[in-house]
């Protein structure tokens, strides 16, 4: 059990959980999500800013367990600069390694890969994923917002 | 049995439980965990059978396995008699009641959604008050939510005040003249409280309201008696008292149950059917439609006869003893805070307390990674949570079983997840 | 283990079940009555439990009792899996619906009243019709006997022939534009009569009602395939079937289940809970409040496996031929009057039948005085005995571990049941 | 088992079952009485003359089993002279012996002794009952429509 501790709570993991990226103020942001896990108790608080249709700077506020804490953390270092499609592909690729599959694509996660003792706990697999689906939630109102901008200014 | 098991060792004059004894006949025990031997906390949950449970269902496979009432050859006539036995057995467990006004469900939560759908859906009305407490479990809160959705009932809650005790204070307020229904819980799964449930009862009755007392903590651990309590219901489950998973009590009043209609309509609960008409059975039939979880009742008698022979007040008596040494061992610890009473005499086994830098979840997980099963989240009481400002807590609650070696090292392994996750 | 049982013997191209060898599995079929072996013809009410089962539960107490879900400790985290790899097989071997789609309930019974509470108190109004058959069981009957008395909706039932089929004759009719629900058993349990389901759904379907099969008798016996009858609901029970008492299947299309409300309320199935409010898990859990039954749930997975590895068609076959032999064999008896189709091919081995000189229940008290267990009585099935002009019938139901020699005792016995109670 | 059946289906039992007495005729009954048993679809139909308060004639047409028709015509073997108040007592008597118990009074029953063997067989019970319970609610039916009568004339 000791060892298969150690494949959940890897360094990389305990190391982004105590000293969380993205832990700040962000003023004027375009995007704001917040996202829960009501069974877990989990809250985060995220607020992004885009320039040219790419993530410029993110702010994350996540009330959670240390897999939480530091998905989201792993999150703010690995979007910032990336497209919002690039975003998603990521999130599919991060939801795929926590059901224990290989992502579609075979691109380069980083810390991200670390995520990938979650697979085998079961019950923790919503706490990896809660910032990624907030993100993703966040991005597609966005979205859906500006083509409605544009809808209407039509 | 119960002689050598309560004579382990003595204190205060009391008898206690010798659970190394005990944990001999808990087959589930000598389990590992990877490379450690099981320490199991997570009691509030679901408890384990002892080796009597385990073979009477067993048993009652391979010997006796039939459908009940209708039959009349051996096997079903076997049958029957077991599964009503085991009646028998209940009615005289909570205080010696009549065997008709104990009705089979298949858990605590049923048994309340029974009261829910058939007392509450007729008697309760738009303006009626439907009185709870801040500490109840989903299981006696979310079908009151649902009722009071749908009939404009209001929901109103005893307030609990910063000794994890209710307040009551305002109870006569709280329980006003429109209240038709008290509903609280007898002893809380997260904080460990017992409740004055006399005495919330009699004001209940005062002001023409029914009262039902959810046991599904309480029976498992002290002597109920629900005549002395006056419930009109009470509620628990077999799997939190050595009993199998799937059959739970209802225990109501025989007047309050005659007045009620059905629940589950079909097979067993019927006297008389036409296609256009049906006609009930006697109590306690009346209310179990279709093929009951016949082996679980035969499973639950032996868990009563486990419990009997121990002694109900031993096992209280045993778990003040052992919450009294858990509370002073993790005070010890000062990154833990205790999320309930201190008070022994007013609480229960169920323990749950919080480190202020450690999430209850990689609490559990790591508990677990050393063997140790407790439980962490919100157990089943969201708003409670809420209330105390948390999202969650980690709970150790224990049983029969458990000794104080079990507490040391849940203390030990706790200093060790400091170490872990705060570099201590 | 499919092979060597399935090889017995051979006729007419199909592969037939070897009995005796399958007996070997049933610890019970061993047991003697009196100084008889058992006979047991009353599968129809519950079938025994071979080994793997028994002991499948056995195991689950011994090594991995945990509540569900919530934990996340060992334990629990094995129990969830375990309870929830059988809720894949269930969908599996019922036609390979979605595992979201598959609700564990307490029996047939209870799945059937869960649509009853839950879609038709939303969707039955005064006037609405809700089409059944004159053959339904109590369990598919007095639910919605409670629900019309309760709406105002009217019942309509679908008659039987002088075959003791349906007479689909005025079913255009019958199941009108305003019927909202068409629920009927796919296999009498009375009769032994098959339905023609897919034919009677599709009607259901044209007028724009939902339709319900209470497959009770069918699942345990023949290939079912759902979503070939295209059935919005599907009720049956583990018991009938070789599993456990105490769990049954509500098989729902998902798009329907989603529009449901919750049935029973509490822990599990919600996602989130305040004071005022509450809202609901995603399927299937959102219909499954409380501690479900675990160990249930475990001991329905190696009997699913049973049937599998014995072949559903292979269960079917074996069942045709043994109802002709048994009917051919009745037959030869003149006093006895068969009460259902004699066409193997259009029912199953639930056998009805009468003695015109002895009470069913003179008849199966002096069966089982011989060890052989058979049912009497009115079958939960009262509207349709008072439809045949009887009070009860004798039944004997076969299963997979039943043989011709099985028949020839009862047959004898009731020769010598003549002798006893009319000096013949 | 087959001690059993025959401590059930004595031989006095299965002499009043193949031939059931008090299935006859009645003309102008002062008590109508049916009862019946819808668990087992048992039905009986009874009428009884009295006379100066006591049983003077009676019939029964039963629809059964062997139990329940033998408990009927030996019913009416042992009810015919005897008061109201002497066939409730006898009833009483009865059911003690259905349920296994010992009667309060210890009179001589006759033939009704051989019901003892029901005892044995718990789904029986009600079987042999039936035609007792019919009776007796049949007779105070007829007691309250009396007293009813005498406070109407008053
Ligand atoms: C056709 C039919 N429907 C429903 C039922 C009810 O099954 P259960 O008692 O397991 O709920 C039965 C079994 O008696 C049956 O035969
Ligand atoms: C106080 C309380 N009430 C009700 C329940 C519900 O019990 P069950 O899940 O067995 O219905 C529980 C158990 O979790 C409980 O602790």
């Amino acid at each position: 059990m000791s060892e298969n501790l150690d494949s959940l709570y890897r360094d990389i993991i305990m190391e982004h959980y105590k000293y969380p990226r993205g832990k700040k103020k962000l003023e004027d942001p375009d995007v704001t999500s917040e996202g829960k896990n009501p069974v877990c108790g989990d809250e985060i608080g995220m607020k992004v800013k885009l320039k040219d249709g790419k993530i410029e700077d993110i702010s994350i506020d996540c009330l959670g367990c240390a897999i939480s804490v530091a998905s989201g953390s792993m999150l703010a270092d690995a979007i910032k600069g990336k497209s919002i499609e690039e975003v998603k592909r990521i999130a599919s690729a991060i939801k795929a390694i926590l059901k224990g599959e290989k992502p579609d694509e075979d691109f380069d996660l980083g810390d991200l890969e670390a995520l990938e003792g979650v697979s085998k706990f079961p019950v923790r697999i919503k706490c990896a994923l809660l910032s990624w689906t907030t993100l993703v939630e966040g991005l597609e109102t966005w979205e859906s917002g500006k083509k409605s901008e544009i809808a209407t200014t039509e | 049995m119960g002689d050598v098991k309560t004579k382990g060792h003595h204190s205060a004059g009391k008898t206690l439980l010798n659970p190394e004894m005990i944990k001999a006949d808990f087959p589930i025990l000598s389990r590992r965990i990877g490379d450690r031997p099981l320490v199991y906390l997570d009691n509030a949950a679901t408890t384990h059978k002892p080796e009597s449970v385990i073979s009477a269902m067993d048993e009652y496979y391979r010997k006796m396995n039939s459908n009940v009432h209708r039959g009349l050859h051996t096997l079903a006539e076997e049958s029957t008699a077991a599964f009503e036995w085991t009646r028998k057995k209940i009615a005289a467990f909570i205080g010696g009641v009549e065997t008709e006004e104990i009705i089979y469900t298949r858990n605590a939560t049923e048994a309340i959604n029974l009261v829910a759908y058939s007392w509450g859906r007729k008697n309760i009305r738009k303006g009626d008050r439907i009185v709870l407490t801040e500490m109840e479990h989903h299981a006696n809160l979310v079908p009151w939510i649902a009722l009071a959705k749908e009939t404009g009932a209001e929901l109103k809650y005893i307030p609990i005040d910063d000794n994890y005790r209710l307040d009551l204070n305002n109870i006569d307020k709280i329980i006003s003249d429109n209240t038709r229904l008290v509903s609280i819980t007898h002893m809380s799964n997260v904080l460990g409280t017992i409740n004055p449930v006399e005495e919330i009862g009699q004001t209940a009755h005062s002001k023409g309201a029914l009262f039902l007392v959810d046991g599904a903590q309480s029976v498992p651990h002290m002597p109920v008696d629900v005549k002395a309590i006056d419930a009109d219901f009470y509620a628990f489950s077999a799997h939190k008292m050595l009993g199998p998973t799937g059959i739970g009590v209802l225990y109501g009043k025989e007047s309050i149950l005659n007045e009620m209609e059905p629940f589950i309509y079909g097979g067993e609960m019927i006297s008389e059917v036409r296609y256009d008409f049906a006609d009930w059975n006697d109590l306690p039939w009346k209310f179990e439609g279709g093929t009951p979880n016949i082996a679980g009742a035969v499973g639950f008698s032996p868990a009563l006869d486990y419990l009997s022979d121990l002694g109900m007040d031993n096992i209280r008596n045993h778990e003040i003893e052992l919450t009294a040494y858990t509370i002073a061992k993790l005070s010890d610890l000062k990154s833990i805070k205790i999320i309930g009473p201190h008070d022994t005499c007013m609480r229960g086994g169920a323990i749950s307390f919080i480190d202020k830098d450690i999430h209850p979840h990689d609490l559990a997980t790591f508990l677990d990674s050393r063997g140790i099963a407790v439980r962490a989240g919100h157990h089943c009481a969201q708003p409670l949570m809420k209330r105390l400002g948390l999202t969650a807590t980690a709970r150790a609650s224990i049983y029969i079983y458990n000794t104080p070696e079990d507490i040391d090292k849940l203390v030990k392994t706790l200093r060790e997840a400091r170490r872990y996750f705060c570099n201590e």
